[in-house]
């Protein structure tokens, strides 16, 4: 009898030990070696994350990494190795052109790939099963910035201002696409939309027709340096930024911008960005975890964003595979694409839509406060500088 | 009686960055001939030779051969037209066999194309056989058949002259022009290398010959143009040259005075 | 390293060499069927380096031009076939020859004012022209290439009703090729014009002034060295589906003329076989992820420090030429 | 105006960076007939020993010798270092290669680009570091809206007497007629009783040095240093050298300061995106028009 005990505790123990193997492809040689390297060691910390908790379904999770060097053909060599070693799961990688071969491959062979720095609009229109992503797309800040900022102020006078460069441009015309229902029913009205020329020093005349067009939110999508200048001058000019709230995009970091036009001309204005882990800690409990985790192991946290969505992406398989009780990849599969939020990760809650885009884009938007630092946007905390 | 000269300049000049190398020289060649271009060293000798086979551009005057201007023609136009040369110092195909080296000189008279030698059509590769055994031949004569298949920079340097007269020679030339082609050789090779120009001229082949080695010299020519610094001092058959103070000054006033005598 | 060239020698003997191809071939055929998916994807790179190798090895290996720009021949059959087949939807595989041509004919535009130039002059023109190609597929000039997105969507290609899609398909596609033309380039190599190109690396002048049209041989190499490159941009594309100019870099260029200089200037064989070391080296490295072109560098200066000739360096001195009676 | 003489600022800057590592490769050039494409990634190294010094010696160097001492430490230990990795490249990989053809030391030194730049992301991590600004020269002179900064004029300063004096050694000294000979021809040389190796250690010591000097200037200038900078400026300073004609001093700096204002211009007056197509098409139609061919230069080589 004691045998049987023994064997079946032995039986018990060997199932527990088998662990579940998570491939991660990612650019750890080649020019885009930071990212990959941040994204292993966060990929790393999460999974530590996961075991510590007694891993999924009460089995380890082991990681499986391969190097795609950043180029295409390394990311099919890289998934194949994946392919080859019996993985299910992957998480990467970074970089739209080198996940598109990859990316077929794991559909192929019906293997669950979740992506974190791919941000290509095309990528999930592909009627893909077994895709998804937990970064956004390259439309993601338009579409935060209409769906989420524009009712946060109630703003109904809309000015858009981009400088004629194909990143700004394109942000601008997401803009208008997300807000043509909008517009359609009245419920804003685009009062200004037009382009400046970067380089310049003088951006009086583009300023006082923007203050004649007396919006309630302007939104510049260009980069930092005209960004700084328009907000000095403006402010030379008279405009008042707490009445018309001043929104810079994520090529506009206020760091930079207060260096170039000082202070009083910066507090209180706003720039959308993608999740920055150090600004998240406040918010969601388990980036707390995941920051402390990754300081004590390695240091300063990093602020790559692309990063985050990686550790997300061992999170969103940790929920999935409990919430199934599976490991088929199709059934993780289907259930990921229910639309449903399967948990809260490090940048928010994870929900994805069918055709495996993060939902409830996890943009952020951070303001300029009166020392001079970004923070967190918080109405009750930061209002104040906004005329809130 | 000018078209009894196959190969002429007239004035011909060539300058390098103010140095006058070859100063409005003429020279006339004889059909079926041995003629010999002598002078001391830095005359301009060579310099002819590059004017002639196109590989320099004259500032002046005319090549003619066989009476049509060869001026403006590449190097390779004019060894088609039948002037093949050989240099001072082999320029052989260090890494390639002593066949192929000889199978060179028929380059120009190939006519299959590239899709004919991909798919081996049987004009290529009739084409082909004839060229092979036409070096084989030139091979033979010039007792180089033990060679064949060795890399002509393995050969001894007897032989590498050897090879590059038998390349010259598989060209078919009307004028061959050979820049001291004794040089470095020892005398049984000399012989051999003498006798063989020697024969040339019954072959049809017209020599024009630069060469330091005044026994080799006086033996073959026919004719023989002096030239010193560039420019034309003499002129006439060997027994004129011989005797010619002029051409003895050349040499002694450049302290090469056993120059004629050696 | 003696062994080598004992093993060398004794494929000069015809009813070993016909043995050892034998084998080879075998090998190759059967590989896909017994080897893992990513072996076989492995192997698929071996022959797509080995036909840019070949390619190269005509302009590099049989003439003696520095060209450290080939990436960009590359890149104009890939991206050829790529904007063709997605505007046009003309069908991938029937835009092979079609690459080919296309990439010979750019070569043919481009050469012609450089080809004069000797050694390394040409040389930095080279790696200029390369970079020139990948900036302006960079800066998308109207709207054509994608710009740094590159063109995405290509389709399959299709072989007789057959698509052509797993990794041993391709892998069958690649090797067809580089075979085909490892054969035309045999033909070549023992040719009028196979000769010629190897008398103008051997001494230019002595080659003019035999007879060979240099300029006119020097562009033939080019063209054909480039319509090589791009067949291979061609099915590069069709594999990938997708073409972005990350993938044409100088480096590429770089790792090609390691090839033929590992190979061993001029030997067909040799250029297959350095396209496999190029390609297998940061493979069997991959156990130490990020270190392992730290490893392929310094395999790289190793190889050439024991082999400097490279490792199947082409033997004249056992070729048997048209019509010849063997010895 | 302003904006031009401004452009002329940042183009002469950029300009001695690429003759600094231009310079390296000339030399070398020079002497072995070989491109080294190892230089471009000694002069990553460079930025990186540089880099080391700064952030570890700062609290023990910068307190006993002060900002400035500090970075005279810097460039030093940023020299040697390099000049020490360049000997042992030299014998390891190209030593032993270089006799039998000059083809496979280019592979040797290939191989050797990419051992370097990944030696550098195994050393110091593949992230971007940053040139702290408590250790960078920040002053500047304000002249109406023109600006200059003095680590501009340290720049333009350093490359202006470093590379005269290496000229003046090279042109003046014993030693430099002995290079000058090696490079015109090296068995004569040899059998002249001029110590070839030692010129060859010389260039492998001195360029990779001047390479060093530079990476610190570029961590300097640009605040932030990685990994794969060194391949990016050996590309451009191997076409400075190139244009300038490869193998002498003066045609170096010639070189990169040509780029350099060619690269500001076109960025400044046409476009940034195309500046580099812009400098490479200069580049190739200077050598179409003036080619080093058959009867260019070389008219002195014996038909």
């Amino acid at each position: 009898m004691k045998w049987i005990i023994g064997l079946s505790v032995v039986l018990a123990l060997c199932g527990w030990a088998q662990p579940i193997l998570v491939g991660f492809q990612g650019p750890l040689t080649g020019p885009w070696a930071v990212e990959g390297d941040w994204a292993l060691k966060s990929v790393q910390i999460a999974v530590e994350i996961v075991n510590a908790r007694g891993g999924i379904l009460g089995r380890p999770v082991q990681l499986v990494v391969e190097d795609d060097g950043g180029t295409p053909k390394g990311g099919t060599l890289a998934a194949q190795k994946l392919i080859a070693a019996g993985v299910k799961f992957v998480v990467g990688t970074y970089g739209s052109m080198v996940c598109m071969p990859s990316s077929e491959l794991y559909e192929e062979e019906g293997v669950v790939h979740i992506n974190y720095g791919c941000t290509r609009v095309d990528l999930s229109a592909r009627g893909f099963k077994y895709y998804f992503r937990t970064s956004g797309r390259d439309d993601s800040q338009a579409r935060f910035f209409v769906e989420y900022v524009i009712p946060l102020f109630g703003a109904k006078r809309i000015a858009v201002m981009h400088d004629n460069t194909a990143y700004a441009l394109g942000v601008a015309e997401d803009v208008l696409r997300f807000m043509k229902p909008l517009l359609d029913e009245g419920k804003v009205e685009l009062v200004y939309y037009d382009a400046i020329m970067p380089g310049e020093r003088d951006y009086t005349p583009a300023l006082t027709a923007l203050r004649d067009a007396k919006p309630d939110i302007w939104y510049y999508t260009g980069y930092y340096p005209e960004w700084a200048l328009l907000l000095r001058q403006g402010k030379d000019l008279g405009l008042d930024w707490k009445k018309i709230k001043a929104v810079g995009s994520n090529a506009c970091p206020i760091s930079e911008a207060v260096k170039i036009a000082g202070l009083d001309a910066v507090v209180g204005a706003m720039i959308t960005q993608e999740p920055l882990p150090a600004f998240l800690v406040e918010k969601y409990p388990l980036a707390k975890e995941f920051v402390e985790a990754y300081e004590a192991k390695y240091g300063p946290i990093h602020d790559s964003p692309w990063a985050t969505y990686a550790a997300d992406a061992i999170f969103t398989l940790a929920f999935a595979i409990e919430a199934t009780r599976s490991l088929d990849p199709a059934v993780v599969a289907k259930y990921l694409r229910s639309g449903q939020v399967i948990g809260e990760g490090i940048t928010g809650p994870l929900s994805f839509s069918p055709e495996g885009d993060r939902l409830g884009v996890p943009y952020m938007l951070l303001i300029c406060t009166e020392e001079g630092k970004s923070a967190l946007f918080d109405p009750a905390v930061h209002g104040h500088l906004v005329g809130m | 009686m000018r078209d009894e000269f196959i190969l002429e300049t007239q004035r011909i000049t060539k300058r390098f960055r103010g140095l006058v190398a070859v100063d409005r020289f003429n020279i006339a060649v004889r059909e079926q001939t041995i003629h010999s271009l002598i002078g001391p060293n830095g005359a301009g000798k060579t310099t002819v030779f590059n004017v002639i086979t196109g590989i320099y551009r004259p500032e002046e005057g005319k090549v003619l051969f066989l009476g049509q201007v060869l001026n403006g023609l590449k190097p390779h136009e004019i060894l088609a037209r039948g002037i093949a040369r050989t240099f001072q110092n082999p320029r052989l195909f260090r890494n390639m066999t002593c066949l192929e080296n000889v199978m060179a000189g028929q380059h120009a008279h190939g006519r299959a194309g590239f899709w004919s030698s991909i798919f081996r059509l049987p004009h290529q590769r009739r084409e082909e056989r004839a060229i092979r055994e036409r070096a084989e031949f030139w091979l033979r004569k010039l007792d180089l058949w033990r060679f064949r298949q060795e890399l002509a920079r393995n050969i001894p340097y007897g032989c590498q002259k050897l090879l590059e007269l038998a390349r010259a020679l598989a060209a078919q030339p009307k004028v061959l022009l050979l820049d001291e082609p004794t040089c470095g050789l020892n005398e049984t090779e000399k012989e051999t290398m003498m006798n063989f120009i020697a024969e040339l001229p019954k072959e049809g082949v017209t020599v024009l010959l630069v060469e330091h080695n005044m026994n080799v010299v006086m033996g073959l020519s026919d004719f023989i143009t002096v030239m010193n610094y560039g420019k034309k001092i003499a002129e006439g058959v060997p027994e004129e040259i011989y005797n010619n103070p002029v051409v003895i000054e050349a040499y002694l006033g450049r302290g090469e005075g056993n120059a004629l005598t050696s | 390293m003696k062994w080598l060239r004992r093993w060398q020698g004794l494929l000069s003997q015809k009813p070993l060499r016909l043995a050892f191809l034998g084998l080879v071939i075998s090998f190759l055929v059967s590989f896909p069927f017994w080897a893992s998916r990513y072996w076989v994807d492995v192997g698929f790179y071996v022959g797509l380096y080995a036909l840019l190798g070949l390619g190269l090895n005509i302009i590099l290996g049989e003439v003696g031009l520095f060209n450290l720009g080939h990436a960009a021949f590359w890149a104009i059959g890939a991206y050829t076939t790529a904007i063709l087949n997605v505007r046009f939807g003309i069908p991938t595989l029937a835009l092979l020859p079609i690459s080919a041509v296309v990439a010979a004919g750019c070569a043919w535009l481009v050469s012609s004012p450089i080809i004069h130039l000797r050694g390394d002059y040409l040389c930095i023109v080279t790696i200029a022209l390369g970079e020139i190609v990948r900036l302006v597929l960079i800066n998308n000039p109207g709207g054509l290439t994608g710009g740094p997105n590159g063109v995405v969507g290509i389709a399959r290609p299709v072989f007789l009703g057959h698509v052509i899609r797993t990794p041993m398909d391709f892998y069958f596609l690649v090797w067809a090729v580089v075979i085909l033309c490892a054969i035309g380039l045999r033909q070549l190599q023992r040719s009028r014009l196979g000769r010629a190109w190897n008398y103008i690396r051997e001494d230019e002048i002595a080659a003019e002034a035999m007879g060979v049209d240099v300029r006119a041989l020097k562009l033939l190499a080019f063209v054909v060295g480039a319509a090589l490159a791009g067949l291979a941009g061609n099915i590069f594309a069709a594999k990938m589906r997708m073409v972005s100019p990350d993938s044409f870099t100088f480096m590429e260029s770089c790792l090609m003329f390691c090839i033929v200089l590992l190979g061993g200037m001029g030997s067909i064989p040799g250029t297959i076989l350095g396209a496999a070391l190029v390609v297998l080296f940061p493979e069997i490295f991959r156990p130490v992820a990020q270190y392992r072109l730290l490893f392929f560098g310094l395999a790289l200066a190793a190889t050439m420090y024991f082999r400097p000739g490279g490792l199947w360096p082409r033997r004249r001195t056992a070729e048997i030429l048209v019509g010849q009676t063997e010895r | 105006m302003l904006t031009f003489l401004q452009q002329l600022l940042n183009g002469l800057t950029i300009g001695s960076f690429y003759a600094f590592v231009a310079l390296g490769y000339s030399l070398v050039y020079a002497i072995l007939k070989l491109i080294n494409f190892a230089h471009g990634d000694l002069f990553g190294l460079g930025a990186y020993i540089g880099y080391t010094v700064f952030v570890y010696a700062f609290g023990v160097v910068g307190t006993v010798l002060g900002l400035w001492g500090l970075l005279a430490a810097g460039f030093v230990a940023a020299a040697l270092g390099t000049a020490a990795a360049g000997l042992i490249i030299e014998r390891v990989a190209y030593r032993p290669i270089y006799p039998i053809g000059r083809l496979p030391a280019v592979v040797s030194a290939l191989g050797m680009a990419i051992f370097l730049s990944n030696f550098i992301m195994a050393v110091w991590g593949p992230r971007y570091l940053a040139y702290q600004e408590h250790f960078i020269p920040t002053g500047f002179w304000q002249i109406g809206e023109f600006r200059i900064r003095v680590l501009q004029v340290l720049i333009l300063l350093s490359s202006l007497v470093l590379l005269g004096i290496l000229y003046l050694v090279v042109e003046k000294t014993t030693f430099g007629a002995a290079v000058r000979a090696v490079a015109l021809d090296r068995e004569t040389a040899a059998l002249m009783g001029i110590d070839f190796l030692k010129v060859i250690r010389f260039a492998f010591a001195v360029g990779p040095a001047l390479g060093a000097i530079a990476g610190v200037f570029v961590g300097m200038y640009y605040r932030q240093i990685n990994f794969t900078m060194g391949w990016v400026y050996g590309l451009k300073a191997f076409t400075a050298t190139i244009l300038g004609g490869i193998g002498n001093i003066p045609g170096a700096m010639v070189g990169g300061v040509l780029l350099g204002l060619l690269e500001a211009l076109t960025a400044g007056y046409i476009s940034a995106a195309w500046k580099d197509v812009f400098v490479f098409a200069a580049l190739m139609l200077m050598l179409i028009f003036r080619p080093t061919g058959l009867l260019g230069e070389k008219v002195a080589e014996k038909v």
